[in-house]
């Protein structure tokens, strides 16, 4: 489904990584790993197309994702680096506003039972609760993102307790197996067996 | 697509509502800059009716600037930014969405309470509707070409000085004829002509500033 | 085939070079001629007596800063199209010839002002949008400079420069379309000329030296921009 | 939609923008949008009362008069004329049968008290000769 060919990228003038390729189909895992600075936020802007590599090109199913723009960014979910909440929002009233944005469809129960399994409140603004927490508020799209086929996750696994780690790994394995694909960085060990893993120099 | 419009307006309005006191700030500032020139200058009547219309339109035109480097800034700090780039909408109808939350938070105000620094220049009261009309027009343009420069300046150090450098140039034909309309129709003359213009102004940022701000932002987010 | 070969860095570099000395050469032969028709050759006018003369250099000015405007809101266009490199590098070396040309416009302007209208500078359209595009040029410069990253810093600068080309019809026209101060065009494509042949001439020709001196200063930075990036 | 028809249905909404836009000025162009009002605006009450404005026009020849500091002359766009009044310094090119620019207010008798004067020049440049040349042709032209 997702396919890099020669990618390069340059931030400031130094080269991240460059002769990157490889191939994602459905039902599999790629896992990004690599030292602090080695490119791998990058690397997941550039598959998601907010970055244009400087050379190489990355395809959807076949065709540059860079004509595709809107089309393909409704068959993926990044969650990025920072956890895009607003901490004068509720988590509620943030994913709702996510999931709009987005183009999925998501009824207020099934906000509310993501947020559940997620062990969110639901009523109170994101700012008064915890790093770990607003974590959590910002993965708990992917309840919601079943149908997305894309999922691309950078250091998902960060600022979790155990258990939410767990359950987000749950939550991927789920994913592969009904067909998805998942991109995701992570320095530590994810607990679980990546079909694919890259290391970034 | 409407959707999506409709989800990034209520959601920045929502935000300015949980923080009234920045929206409040803005208002506050138009405010002061108006009734810092009677003292400046004096308080002769004829003078002020002379001035009130240039004063009320640069206070308008600070304010709404004042207001600019949060537009986005919040957003590029959160993520949320990126997200909406990645949305399931084009980006210059998003785009376009956020300016007019803009408008309706920074610009709607000043049409409401410009009749009260009109009274303070003692401005005639068969005025205030074409003061207030010309803001109506105007303000949404100085929101679409602000948030060109807000786009641009997005996580440059300094960048509150350097927007106000790119933006204000473009804000001088809106401050000419927005002043120029309410001084036509003080003179008796009826500013017609000038407001006019300032629609041809509004029809054209509205038309082509999205295009323009998603550009920018794709620009400042990579 | 032979555009795209040049429109990379490296292979424009050698051509830039030459292009700059044979332009520089030619504006500075041409400046010359052109102040000698100018002030010696050309008549004093009728109305205006030698305060005149100033047209040798303030129209070109004035032509050329409208002109590099367009020509750098071009290759900043393309530059956000093709996103080619060179077409950003070529818009950043023309902004400060283009801002110069501006100033002294304006300036040449204002010191023709005070003899014939009475006044240094009136808030007239002309003069008015003429000082915008001065702020909108400075603008360029500004953002440019602020910004770390070069490829970023073209193609954000690039979009300035678009948005800003709407200026450009309005002070060209203004004479037109208001009852200004400043005075219609001498010079147009539609009708004669409204000036004596020797004066034309030699407004002409300065108008010329001011285009080689845009080329030439302008090649000169773009490769001093190519060497800066490393290219 | 295709990537074609949008990119079709993005240049229409360009374009009737540009054109709505167009309308909306050239409509403009109709109403007051003037640095200066000529003399027949002025007598057709179109200029601003009891207020600071320019007019501008040409010098009436002949119609210079000097009091002391203060200068009358009439201002005419060949239609109307306005007598004007000022005190000060006049700009070099401010000539009889040549354009000015006058800022000040009308007075309740009609005259106008300018507080600054400009001289307008026109487009064309020509040596003395050539212009003296140009006159007098006009003058055998009028004669005819």
């Amino acid at each position: 489904m997702l396919e890099a060919a020669d990618l390069r990228c340059e931030r400031g003038g130094r080269v991240l990584f460059e002769r990157l390729s490889f191939r994602l189909g459905a039902g599999e895992f790629l896992r990004v790993s690599g030292a602090n600075g080695s490119g791998k936020t990058s690397l997941l802007r550039v598959l998601c197309g907010l970055l244009t590599p400087s050379r190489g090109s990355v395809r959807w199913k076949g065709e540059p994702v860079a004509a595709l723009r809107e089309e393909y960014a409704r068959q993926l979910v990044y969650l990025g680096h920072a956890p895009a909440v607003k901490g004068d929002l509720t988590a509620e009233e943030n994913l709702s506003i996510a999931c709009t944005l987005a183009g999925v469809a998501a009824s207020r129960d099934a906000v509310k039972s993501a947020l559940a399994r997620f062990a969110l409140p639901d009523d109170v603004p994101v700012r008064r609760l915890s790093q770990g927490q607003r974590r959590r508020a910002a993965l708990a799209r992917l309840a919601l993102s079943g149908g997305v086929p894309l999922w691309l996750l950078d250091e998902p696994f960060a600022a979790l307790d155990a258990e939410g780690i767990e359950r987000l790994g749950a939550l991927l394995s789920g994913h592969a197996e009904k067909g998805g694909a998942i991109v995701f960085t992570t320095h530590q060990d994810p607990g679980f067996a990546a079909t694919r893993t890259l290391e970034l120099a | 697509m409407l959707a999506a419009a409709r989800c990034v307006v209520y959601r920045d309005l929502l935000l300015a509502l949980r923080r009234r006191g920045d929206v409040a700030v803005a208002l506050l500032f138009f405010v002061i800059v108006a009734s810092l020139f009677p003292l400046g200058i004096g308080a002769e009547p004829n003078l002020l009716r002379s001035i009130a219309p240039g004063v009320i339109w640069v206070a308008a035109l600070l304010s709404s600037m004042l207001s600019l480097g949060r537009l986005f800034a919040a957003d590029y700090d959160d993520g949320t930014l990126e997200q909406m780039l990645l949305g399931a909408a084009p980006l210059g109808v998003v785009a376009a969405a956020k300016a007019f939350a803009h408008w309706l938070v920074a610009g709607l105000p000043l049409v409401a309470i410009a009749p009260l620094i009109a009274l303070q220049y003692d401005l005639g009261a068969g005025l205030w509707g074409i003061l207030a009309l010309s803001l109506l027009v105007g303000t949404p343009v100085l929101s679409l070409l602000g948030a060109v420069g807000a786009a641009l300046t997005l996580g440059l150090r300094g960048g509150g000085v350097l927007l106000s450098l790119l933006v204000l140039p473009l804000y001088v034909p809106v401050l000419i004829m927005g002043a120029g309309a309410v001084e036509m129709a003080a003179a008796g003359l009826g500013g017609g002509g000038q407001l006019l213009v300032l629609g041809a102004m509004l029809v054209l940022a509205a038309a082509f500033a999205p295009w323009a701000i998603a550009a920018a932002l794709r620009i400042s987010l990579e | 085939m032979k555009w795209f070969w040049y429109a990379s860095p490296q292979t424009f570099y050698p051509l830039a070079g030459r292009i700059a000395r044979w332009s520089a050469l030619g504006a500075a032969v041409l400046a010359v001629c052109g102040l000698y028709i100018g002030f010696f050759v050309a008549p004093t006018d009728a109305q205006q007596g030698e305060a005149y003369r100033i047209i040798f250099i303030h129209v070109p000015a004035a032509w050329m800063s409208m002109f590099i405007y367009v020509v750098m809101a071009v290759w900043s266009a393309l530059c956000l199209a093709l996103n080619t490199r060179l077409s950003g590098m070529m818009a950043a070396a023309l902004a400060p010839t283009g801002a110069l040309f501006t100033f002294i416009a304006l300036w040449t302007g204002s010191l023709w002002g005070k003899p014939t209208w009475g006044t240094y500078w009136v808030w007239d359209a002309r003069l008015t949008s003429e000082l915008i595009l001065l702020f909108l040029y400075l603008g360029f410069i500004a953002l440019r400079a602020s910004i770390d990253d070069p490829r970023r810093a073209d193609r954000a600068a690039a979009v300035l420069a678009v948005v800003g080309v709407v200026n450009v019809p309005i002070i060209y026209y203004s004479v037109q379309w208001w009852n200004t101060l400043h005075q219609g065009a001498s010079v147009s494509l539609t009708r004669a000329p409204s000036m004596a042949a020797t004066m034309l001439t030699g407004m002409l020709v300065m108008a010329l030296a001011f285009w080689l001196y845009a080329i030439a200063v302008s090649m000169v930075r773009v490769r001093c921009i190519i060497r800066e990036r490393g290219e | 939609m295709k990537p074609r028809h949008k990119r079709l249905a993005a240049i229409a909404f360009g374009l009737a923008a540009l054109g709505i836009a167009t309308a909306l000025v050239l409509s403009a162009f109709e109403k007051n949008l003037v640095f200066f009002f000529t003399p027949t605006q002025v007598v057709a009450n179109e200029a601003p009362q009891g207020r600071t404005f320019r007019i501008g026009g040409m010098v009436q020849t002949g119609s210079v008069k000097r009091e002391g500091i203060e200068v009358r002359f009439v201002v005419t766009d060949t239609a109307k004329s306005i007598p004007v009044v000022y005190s000060g310094a006049l700009p070099d090119l401010f000539r009889e049968g040549k354009g000015v620019v006058a800022q000040g207010q009308l007075g309740a008798d009609g005259v106008f008290r300018a507080r600054e004067v400009l001289a307008k020049h026109d487009e064309n440049y020509m040596p003395p000769e050539a212009a003296h040349a140009v006159e007098k042709a006009q003058k055998t032209l009028q004669l005819k």
